[in-house]
């Protein structure tokens, strides 16, 4: 075990800001929602590696992960509901259907 | 045997949390029971039951100023049960006001309704008494998941549900960036326990920018500049009662428990987090305010209102001593009321017209005087005219900046309060000065709208006036 | 002790005239009762800076926020001046027909902005008042007003709450310096007596109040909000607004920028002295080439306004005495000119000086009022504006260098602009042929704007007949201060 | 208290009660009660007079005559830490000047109410009218006997108000309505230079008090103590004693019409014809002259270069003024001009003359030609009153062989124009012999110049004269006739003043010094003024006795010279061009614009850039969720950036 | 540092599915490959998870990941659209700027990073063994300092109300179905 926390730092950095970009870019909401799924997935890694790397005694992180894997579910369950819903609206999950408030 | 008797000896100082909970699970069961027959009372009964628990509230009090439990995860004070009464009083407000809108266009869910609120509400608790960032993290998404739900209520409406898409999207990745805060953290200060990560100060640039991230997480909840852009199109999509839950209670939440985390957790910063805070006011306010100049739509209006008054209610956070804090909630407690009686007469008009423009309020005091009068009384309390309630929080939350010798934030502030006053004057011009060849209709208000109207015009007119509100708040709130 | 409010539940116009009128004199009765008292009182030996002060009503008491209030020969003075302009307000609007009760709640909620601005001796409850006066303008002007009515009542407000801002930042400076000892205070005559605040923030703060105040005074360049807010305004709120409302903006510029931040204003005096000085002969300029009557008097007002703030910047007996002399003067003269105005355009329908001509003859006692009001305004002798003027002249010469010299003298020239313009109006309006044939058939003035007109005149000619009690009672007060 | 103060009382509440209750009285009741109210304050003024100059009443113990002050009344208190004296009081200062003024004032006042009774009679207004002349009454004896120089400058204000409401008598005329106006401002405008030099004087002496300021001090030959502390003090090459008094003089000059301030008498007249002769002619105008002649030891110990100033001023203004009235053709105006070169007469007079015993003849000259000038000017302007009444117009195209028809007009006319002309033995020919006099002593320009004014004045006088009751008879429309009684015997009772007034020993009542003192006529200038006096009336003879060419050929062959002196020399259209074109259309207007654009607009573009910004930048909130999450992040890497790195 | 030790590859290896994995279920045009994508990375970081020993968080990470969330996309996706019919096309201004904000983002990020000295705990090696269940349940249903009790009620709450939620809002409107 003598990778440097530093690469796990950079893999879950890396992630995050893929996550951000495919949010940024996406035209599917579903799409844009995988992209958060891919920040939180990011965020969990430096939870669960800090905790193995620099506090291996008490098990915060690994549990913080696990609730944040909880959270996600019950947040994306609540967000493919509201997609739905905006595709029962719209008739489409594009991105840009959503663009009538403004201003 | 032991840990059962630590079990309830954690949970005895949570008397507001589980009476909530009890309330929440009477709801549901309420809502399971009752049948389509017995819709009619859970409403009154679900209102009654909060209503229990808000009185409920108001008896408590802890015997010293700070207590926690199960071991530091959960903290309170009479600070903190002070705030979270100040949300049941809001909730109870919007519940009233929500009434008709569920009477009418929401009858198959009105029970749903209550619970989600009532879970956001707990949710709102533990973000407040929280004292680690696991349980202040439940909490924030409570407090925010099951509102993107409640956004999208209005299911036959398109805003509705884009709304709701745009918040649980940016409300999801907020939590995101926050989250990445929270790691970093984690990560630097080897706890997530609040006053355990307080002595752990390095000043390194990580923390530094983690805090930020952080902020940008809180900057969300309180809509600050530029963390505020789904506010707008939320509040005008949202049902109105939600709306004016999510633009008081949300955010009054999200304000006190990041005042909190900042004296406590991030105390040793102050200087940086006060220098970015001076900026986001700046530009908080200004922004907030020169958008809602435009607004066309009164919704829409209050979201970018509600934007720059969140940028005034950091003026109390900025300074991070006890008056701050004592100003802060004052102001909080303030715009509750001022900031509800405005949406309870837009959700008035709108639940029986379906006029939400602002030229549709051409000539309204000529068909009806009392909410006119009402909506008057509002916009001037939230531009900060006396004898209104909102003169009073204002003039104590620029002298809790002042206090740190901001001089120029508070009179950029103040010069802000210009732009802010006029437009809250076009809403007022609208209504008295402006005719209108086709004005509202007189309005008869169901009851539980008049109490809440009724309530919320009381307290903008007296509250000012009786010191010991302030005077109380100023006794018990503490600071870096 | 002043706050009388009236709620009125009755439809009947009328009904709601006559309470109003009942209490306008009850509030007149009560202050020339106060004035006779506290003249009295002083007579026989009080030598409080204050009298009638309360003990402080602790209001707020960890920031140390008191309802005390108290007066001084200024403030009796001014208490009169709005009393007489408010009851004479209550007859000159008498005849409004739309919306009358609430115009007068809002009439009221001026009125007590103004009476408790004055008595205030706290900080905090003063600016409270302060903005209390303020806001009923929009909706007064606004609502009740004619031609660019919203635009005016928009710009009037604004520009008022942006002075406002300044004057909070002022104020909050002068609570955190209020005290050595930490013992905050926004109470003034403890402020005034601990002197704690250091020059180098006096020199920040003075400048921010006495603006914030300017604005309300009028100082040029901060002053364009009077000339359209009067002109959009209902007369009897051009009546207040100009003849009392203006005037907090002295009072608010001597009793807290100047009284609790001497040295600054000592060495700062100058930069308003230009300031103020512009906007004396600025303002009669300005007037001279005007076509509607109440914006002649509106840059009048300019011009008289800033007057009172240049008076009060030499900094002497004379020449403040002569400053709050000139409020008062002011005040009332500037009342009756605008209680006239609104007079004749409600019959003409127009205020457009070009249109109008040979008044005197149609309604005699309508001419003969303004040209009473006239002559005040350009300090006859008899009249208070005379003795305003010269008490401020002759204080004004105590500084014997070349600026104030000279400023002085530009001060001097302005006696002789505002004859021009007010013989300018005079002479086209109230003398000459009849311009418009219509005209001939309108009627003179009707009982209650008599009771309005004169009332104000012999207030008038009362100060400037007898001025002696006045300007002893003000200068007593002003003693005090320098201390 | 003393009954002195019914003096000023009894007008002021004629005022007040006429002014105020005027309406429900009939034009005849409030005429005969201002006039009864007058008659009372002339006895009152004579009896004061009698007391002064004939009863020990006047006299002090060293039998020069007494200064005193009957009392005294602070009514302003203007003192400060410095100046703790500086009260503007109300009093009644009683010495041989003001005494005499009480008379000319009260007996000229007197004669106007009666007079006017006629001639005002039916007219719009009338009762208006009264209480205007009590107004104006009050305040030029509250003028003539003030104690300081502040209830002075009140007194002076209100005189010129009441002057101003004079004029605009018949305001529907708008040519009275603008002289009016222009009376107003002008004298206005010089009243501002006699505040600032009140202003200056005051600061320097820390007082207003006339005696304080007047007093002498025999052994220095210095005024007085309160000028020691201002000697030294220079400005722009004079000292400041000198600028407060030229400043105070041109106060006066404005008052007496003195060129350049003298545009607006010839056009005042068009207020009523009586009003005339009171006020511009024999009372108010004289008020520069009387506040010269008030603060003649400051003038004369402290600022003798300003009397010369004053000497050449007034001998200026009289010969431009006598040059002018030649040329005139409305009668009215001929007066008008001719009263502007009498109390320019006046003025050399006071600028001449010395301090004590027989120096002091220019000031006793001036002060009896005051006198004898209000009478004879008086008869003049009410005789115009009468003929004017008599053929409805000013101008003397109108006129001509009156004297056939008006034989008590024609008969007091003549004898005040012998008078003003300085034939012997009338008024004129004394107070003018000593003018004459003192101007040698003093200056020989100036007496060369006021014998040749003389001369002039003689002249236009006759020609006057003759072209009313002489020359051809014009078309009538209806016969002239005789004024009414009441018209006719005020002028025969001011002709008997005006004959015998200059046996008076002025002399011994009016001097510098309060010492009385013995003048004798000085044979060989009062001869020489005569026959100059007469040369005038002769040419005006041979020019208009009859209706002949020569005026005419004599009007061609200096054309240019004869249009500028009957335009007056276009100082009017100066003055028009000054105040329309540059002080309305340039400064004013500049000014109006300059608020209305650059300061109102700025606070204009404040608004308008708020909402511009506010539109523009709506974009910015596109509805596109994606852009928000952008917006976020950026704020979020921005802010890091700007906390680390910057 | 060894490079090719056995930890360095298998690190190396599921870094760089993860990476590339993400990288394209974030740009792929068709979406259903895009979840598919997404679940190789989740699966990758179950691995992950895996390898620095923590199993009960990599079968969580592989039930409620894998098996829960990536199934409901797929129903999600083929409920509201036909399968794979229609690509996404993303202009290049989009990519620009989102490029540039997650690029600066990546490099504020690991700058700052990069400049703090981790320490790592000199006894992380010898707690690499799996993490038993039993001290997983007693920190979820413990009291104590770093026990979880409260939080796991907390959530309790949390996922009651989303599925509430959920349902509220996913349910067809009951007056429009009549």
């Amino acid at each position: 075990m003598n990778i440097p926390v530093e690469y796990f730092l950079v893999l879950s950095t890396l992630l995050f800001f893929i996550g951000v970009f495919g949010f940024i870019v996406r035209k599917n909401l579903i799409g844009i929602l995988m992209s958060i799924e891919l920040v939180l997935n990011a965020v969990n890694i430096n939870f669960v590696v800090f905790n193995r790397f620099l506090y291996p005694d008490k098990l915060e992180g690994f549990i913080y992960g696990l609730f944040v894997i909880i959270v996600a579910a019950a947040e994306t369950a609540v967000a493919i509901a509201i997609i739905i819903n905006v595709y029962r609206n719209m008739k489409n999950i594009d991105v840009n259907s959503i663009k009538e408030l403004k201003n | 045997m032991d840990i059962i008797k630590e079990f309830y000896s954690g949970f005895s100082i949570m008397n507001q949390e589980v009476s909530l909970v009890l309330v929440l699970v009477f709801v549901l069961l309420a809502d399971l029971f009752c049948g389509e027959k017995g819709k009619k009372y859970l409403q009154l009964l679900a209102i009654a039951a909060f209503a229990l628990n808000v009185v409920y509230g108001f008896t408590l009090k802890v015997d010293s100023t700070y207590q926690d439990s199960f071991a530091g995860m959960y903290v309170t004070s009479d600070m903190h049960i002070l705030v979270k009464n100040i949300l049941n009083v809001g909730t109870l407000l919007v519940f009233f006001f929500a009434h008709y809108w569920n009477e009418h266009e929401n009858r198959s869910q009105s029970g749903e309704f209550y619970f989600l609120m009532l879970s956001t509400l707990l949710g709102m608790y533990l973000m407040i008494s929280s004292g680690n960032f696991l349980l202040f993290y439940i909490g924030l998404e409570t407090a925010s998941i099951p509102m993107a739900a409640m956004v999208a209520f209005n299911k036959k409406a398109h805003e509705s549900a884009e709304a709701a898409a745009k918040y649980i999207l940016t409300a999801a990745f907020s939590s995101g960036v926050m989250l990445f805060g929270i790691s970093l953290i984690y990560g630097t200060y080897g706890t997530l326990y609040y006053n355990e990560a307080a002595n752990a100060f390095l000043a390194e640039p990580l923390q530094i920018m983690a805090m930020i991230f952080f902020m940008a997480g809180m900057g969300f909840k309180i809509s600050l500049v530029p963390f505020h852009l789904w506010t707008a199109d939320t509040y005008q999509g949202a049902p109105t009662p939600v709306t004016a839950y999510l633009s008081v209670m949300s955010k009054g939440a999200a304000v006190f428990s990041f005042l909190y985390i900042l004296i406590t957790v991030f105390r040793n910063y102050a200087e940086t987090w006060q220098n970015i805070l001076w900026w986001i006011i700046v530009v908080t306010i200004t922004v907030g305010n020169l958008f809602a100049i435009r607004q066309k739509n009164l919704k829409r209006f209050l979201a970018f209102s509600s934007i720059s008054q969140a940028g005034y209610i950091l003026l109390g956070v900025i300074a991070g001593t006890p008056q701050g804090m004592a100003a802060t909630v004052f102001y909080i407690f303030i715009y509750l009321f001022t900031n509800l009686a405005a949406f309870g007469i837009i959700s008035n008009i709108e639940n029986q017209t379906g006029k939400v423009g602002m030229d549709d309020y051409n000539g309204l005091y000529s068909t009806n005087p009392k909410l006119a009068v009402i909506m008057m009384l509002a916009m001037f309390s939230l531009g900060g005219i006396p004898f209104f309630a909102g003169f009073f929080s204002k003039f104590f939350i620029f002298l809790a900046a002042t206090q740190k010798e901001m001089y120029l934030l508070v009179f950029i502030a103040l010069l802000n309060t210009i732009i802010s006053l006029f437009y809250y004057l076009l809403v007022v011009k609208a209504m008295f000065i402006k005719e209108s060849t086709n004005p509202i209709k007189p309005i008869k208000s169901d009851a539980m709208s008049v109490i809440g109207l009724a309530i919320c015009t009381i307290g903008m007119i007296v509250l000012g006036f009786i010191s010991p509100i302030y005077e109380y708040m100023s006794s018990i709130s503490f600071g870096i | 002790m002043m706050a009388i409010i009236f709620c009125i539940n009755g439809e009947k116009k009328n009904l709601i005239r006559m309470v109003m009128a009942a209490g306008a004199l009850a509030m007149l009765g009560t202050s020339v009762y106060l004035t006779l008292d506290f003249l009295a009182q002083r007579e026989a030996g009080a030598t409080a800076e204050f009298l009638y002060c309360n003990d402080p009503i602790p209001w707020y008491e960890t920031l140390n926020i008191n309802y005390s209030v108290g007066v001084d020969g200024i403030s009796v003075a001014m208490l009169l001046l709005s009393t007489i302009v408010v009851t004479t307000g209550v007859f000159a609007s008498w005849g409004l027909e739309k919306l009358t009760k609430e115009y007068f709640l809002w009439f009221l909620m001026l009125s007590l902005g103004v009476f408790g601005f004055f008595i205030s001796i706290d900080l905090f409850t003063m600016f409270l008042f302060y903005e209390v006066a303020l806001i009923p303008m929009y909706l007064l002007i606004g609502l009740w007003g004619t031609g660019r009515k919203e635009y005016s009542a928009m710009k009037l407000t604004l520009m008022l709450m942006g002075g406002s801002a300044f004057l909070m930042v002022g104020i909050f400076g002068i609570y955190y310096y209020s005290s050595m000892d930490g013992n905050l205070t926004f109470n003034i005559l403890e402020i005034a007596k601990n002197h704690a605040m250091p020059i180098d923030k006096q020199m920040i703060f003075f400048p921010l109040t006495f603006v914030g105040f300017g604005v309300l005074g009028a100082m040029f360049p901060f002053h364009t909000w009077s000339p359209d807010g009067h002109a959009s305004a209902p007369t009897a709120v051009s009546m207040l607004h100009a003849g009392v409302l203006m005037k907090l903006g002295g009072y608010g510029c001597f009793r807290i920028a100047m009284y609790l931040m001497p040295e600054a204003a000592d060495q700062l005096a100058w930069i308003f002295i230009i300031l103020t000085g512009t906007s004396v002969v600025y303002g009669a300029f300005s007037a001279c080439v005007q076509n509607d009557l109440k914006y002649i008097n509106a840059y009048s007002s300019v011009s008289h306004c800033g007057l009172v703030l240049f008076a009060l910047l030499m900094m002497n007996k004379t020449a403040m005495t002569g400053a709050i002399l000139q409020m008062v003067s002011h005040g009332l003269m500037t009342a009756l000119f605008f209680a006239l105005i609104g007079m004749i355009y409600g019959r003409t329908h127009t205020r457009d000086i070009r249109e109008m001509g040979g008044l005197m003859k149609i309604m005699p006692v309508l001419g003969v009022c303004y040209v009473i009001a006239g002559m005040a305004s350009l300090g006859l002798p008899g009249l208070s504006g005379f003795v305003a003027e010269m008490t401020v002249f002759v204080g004004a010469f105590e500084h014997s260098d070349l600026f104030h010299r000279f400023f002085v003298i530009a001060g001097c020239t302005s006696i002789v602009i505002t004859a021009v313009y007010i013989l300018r109006v005079v002479g086209k309006v109230l003398f000459g042929p009849v311009q418009d044939k219509h005209h001939e058939q309108l009627t003179d003035a009707c009982w209650y704007e008599k009771v309005a007109a004169f009332g104000l005149i012999i207030a008038i000619a009362g100060i400037g007949l007898a001025p002696l009690w006045l300007s002893n009672m003000i200068s007593d007060g002003i003693m005090n201060m320098l201390k | 208290m003393d009954y002195t103060i019914l003096l000023l009382a009894i007008p002021f509440l004629m005022f007040l009660i006429i002014g105020l209750l005027g309406y429900k009285m009939t034009p005849k009741f409030s005429g005969l009660l201002g006039s009864a109210g007058l008659a009372v304050v002339t006895a009152l003024a004579y009896y004061t007079a009698y007391r002064y100059f004939f009863t020990e009443f006047g006299q002090a113990a060293d039998g020069a005559r007494e200064t005193i002050v009957m009392f005294n009344y602070t009514w302003l208190d203007l003192s400060n830490a410095s100046r703790p004296d500086l009260m503007i009081q109300i009093g009644m200062l009683l010495d041989p000047i003001s005494v005499m003024m009480l008379v000319v004032i009260t007996t000229v006042s007197m004669m106007v109410h009666i007079y006017s009774m006629g001639y005002m009679h039916g007219e719009e207004g009338f009762q208006r009218y009264y209480a205007v002349l009590s107004l104006f009454t009050f305040a030029m004896l509250g003028l003539v006997v003030a104690t300081n120089i502040f209830q002075m400058y009140i007194f002076w204000e209100l005189v010129g108000v009441s002057s101003f409401l004079l004029i605009s008598f018949y305001f529907t005329k708008p040519s009275a309505v603008r002289a009016a106006k222009k009376a107003f401002i002008v004298t206005r405008f010089a009243d501002m230079f006699f505040l600032i030099g009140i202003l200056i004087l005051s600061y320097y002496t820390k007082t207003f008090d006339f005696l304080k300021l007047t007093a002498v001090d025999p052994e220095a030959q210095h005024a007085t103590l309160v000028f020691s502390t201002m000697g030294g003090k220079m400005f722009m090459g004079l000292s400041v004693t000198s600028i407060a008094l030229l400043l105070i003089f041109l106060g006066g000059a404005g008052k007496s019409a003195m060129f350049p301030f003298h545009i607006w008498l010839p056009d005042a007249m068009e207020g009523p014809t009586p009003a005339s002769a009171l006020i511009h002619a024999a009372t108010m105008v004289v008020a520069g002259v009387f506040l010269v002649a008030r603060l003649f030891p400051v003038y004369f110990f402290e600022a003798p270069d300003v009397l010369h100033i004053i000497a050449y001023i007034g001998g200026f203004t009289s010969l431009f003024a006598a040059i002018i009235a030649c040329t005139q053709t409305d009668i009215k105006r001929v007066l008008a001009f001719s009263t502007i070169s009498q109390i320019a007469y006046m003025m050399v007079a006071l600028g001449v003359s010395g301090f004590g015993g027989h120096d002091g003849l220019g000031f006793t000259a001036s002060m009896w030609h005051l006198f004898t000038h209000a009478m004879f000017k008086a008869t003049l302007f009410m005789a115009a009153g009468c003929i004017i009444h008599a053929v409805h117009s000013n101008e003397m195209d109108a006129m001509g062989g009156l004297r056939h028809y008006m034989k008590k007009t024609y008969y007091t006319f003549g004898i005040a124009c012998f008078a003003i002309a300085g034939i012997f033995p009338l008024s004129g020919f004394f107070s003018k012999d000593e003018i004459l006099v003192a101007a040698f002593e003093a200056d020989k320009i100036l007496y060369f110049c006021q014998t040749f004014v003389a001369g002039l004045t003689a002249f236009y006088m006759f020609r006057l004269f003759f072209r009313i009751f002489f020359y051809n008879e014009p078309k009538f429309e209806h016969t002239p006739h005789e004024a009414p009684a009441n018209m006719w015997v005020p002028l025969c009772i001011l002709s008997v003043f005006t004959i015998f007034s200059g046996w008076f020993p002025f002399s011994k009542w009016i001097s510098t010094d309060l010492i009385g003192y013995d003048i004798h006529t000085v044979w060989p200038i009062a001869i020489g003024s005569t026959v100059v006096a007469l040369i005038g009336i002769g040419t005006a003879y041979v020019l208009y006795y009859k209706k002949n060419d020569i005026p005419d050929r004599i009007a061609n062959t200096c054309k240019s010279f004869y249009t500028w002196a009957s335009h007056r020399f276009y100082i009017d259209e100066v003055y028009l061009f000054i105040t329309n074109k540059i002080i309305f259309g340039g400064i004013c207007a500049a000014i109006a614009w300059f608020d209305r654009h650059i300061i109102d607009g700025f606070m204009d573009l404040l608004g308008w850039t708020t909402n511009t910004v506010s539109e523009e930048t709506k974009e910015i909130q596109s509805g596109s969720v994606q852009q928000y999450a952008w917006v976020f992040i950026m704020g979020v890497i921005t802010i890091v950036t700007l906390a680390l790195y910057l | 540092m060894d490079l090719l030790s056995a930890n360095n590859i298998i690190f190396f290896l599921l870094a760089t599915i993860i990476l590339v994995f993400g990288f394209l279920s974030v740009t792929t045009t068709k979406i259903l490959r895009a979840a598919t994508y997404l679940f190789f990375v989740l699966f990758a970081i179950a691995g992950l998870y895996l390898f620095l020993s923590y199993e009960f968080l990599a079968a969580v990470q592989l039930s409620v990941y894998a098996g829960g969330i990536v199934v409901l996309f797929v129903f999600a996706i083929l409920l509201v659209k036909n399968l794979g019919e229609e690509t996404e096309k993303v202009s290049f201004q989009k990519k620009l700027v989102g490029g540039i904000a997650s690029l600066a983002g990546v490099a504020v990020a690991l700058i700052t990073a990069f400049n703090y000295g981790f320490i790592q705990n000199e006894t992380a090696d010898e707690a690499a063994n799996a993490v038993d269940m039993q001290a997983v349940g007693n920190a979820l249903m413990g009291v104590e300092k770093y026990q979880y009790l409260l939080p796991f009620e907390a959530s309790s709450i949390l996922l009651l109300a989303c599925i509430i939620g959920s349902v509220v809002v996913a349910q067809k409107n009951k007056e429009e179905k009549r």
